[in-house]
């Protein structure tokens, strides 16, 4: 089964999990990306997440053909989460199944590293001193 | 004229002052021309760091824009 | 908070996943060992798993403690399964929490390496055709 | 004399008929020379693909046996 969605609900990562179930997997590789309480060393609160969702949904479903057939994965999940996260909640699972685990742990890195480098989605960082500020704004500080 | 619906995110959202905006382009405007006219300014920053969509798909800014066409204006991502 | 733990009954992922919960954490990576329905072409069943559980405990404590140090993890989870597993079972799990992301893959893979090098824990084979071997027998066919 | 429980493993369990068995040996006995004495011949094998464990911490086969240790053959692993 494949899974490419940008959510507003809570990501349970059991979905993730049954999603990539299948009997010729011998790996399965889960990564989270969990929202920090700092950010290059500035206290922070937690973040804001907004998606181009259609747009990022294909763009993660082609980020998931490319590593099926890359590494052999036999199933991908991919759901981002947007809107207000506090310290700790899940921002993003990518969880992959192959039927061995070398490829598992290279799929799942390809595919959050790709997720990050292309899926049009943005976080803006809610400092703890109250401000707030875009990543990547040019004129942020 | 072509009626063209823009979309921005994230601090282009910000400095455009809303998340959604309607335009009225003349018929030939590609996203280059489309941006210069009526982004650059109020967005203070040149076309190099952007991305564009037309209509849920990446288009380059030598595209031309249509009438009913959605263009998205993608400012450097940071997902994950 | 550490789990390092051979355990008879099914392992719940989400007990690994609360286990590794960090505000400072940006990454959790999570492997799982599923038991597949082939090995190397044959069809099987499934796998018994043993275990020299004290020693294996203290052996996984010890890669945790690795794993920690070279890759900077700020929680280890590490559960392996013994017992009857069929086809599609989690036997172990290895879960990790980081501040980046890069390190939480290389610590669950060195994790799982070391777990399979080093831990005293023994498979046996259920072929479809009904004979059962130990992996790693001398004079097994 | 020195009593020795001695755990098997694996397929080395199979050989030896069940995972846990009783010796005495000789005060002074090591490890190779309990191997040598008792369980190369059942065990059809050398010591060298084997490990070794006294009251559940890895030794060498250099290591005497006192009396009530446990020592564990451990075959080569395969968890995971």
């Amino acid at each position: 089964m494949e899974i490419y969605r940008v959510d507003a609900r809570p990501i349970d990562v059991n979905e993730a999990l049954m999603a990539i179930q299948d009997p010729a997997a011998g790996g399965q590789a889960v990564f989270l990306g969990t929202v920090r309480n700092e950010f290059e060393g500035r206290p922070s609160d937690g973040l804001f997440y907004e998606a181009y969702a259609p747009l990022a949904e294909k763009e993660m479903a082609r980020i998931g053909a490319e590593i099926r057939a890359e590494f052999g994965c036999l199933h991908v999940a991919m759901i981002h989460r947007v809107g207000e996260l506090s310290v700790g909640e899940v921002a993003v699972v990518v969880a992959v199944s192959t039927a061995h685990r070398a490829e598992a742990f290279l799929a799942s890195k390809a595919g959050i590293d790709r997720i990050k480098s292309r899926a049009p989605i943005w976080k803006k960082e809610r400092w703890a001193d109250g401000s707030a500020v875009w990543h990547h704004d040019p004129t942020a500080k | 004229m072509a009626k063209v619906t823009v979309l921005f995110f994230s601090y282009a959202a910000d400095r455009m002052n809303g998340r959604q905006t309607a335009y009225e382009v003349s018929e030939g405007t590609t996203v280059a021309r489309f941006f210069d006219e009526h982004l650059k300014g109020k967005l203070g920053e040149s076309m190099n760091g952007l991305m564009f969509s037309i209509n849920e798909e990446w288009a380059g800014p030598e595209v031309t824009l249509h009438d009913g066409d959605q263009l998205a204006v993608i400012p450097p991502v940071s997902g994950g």
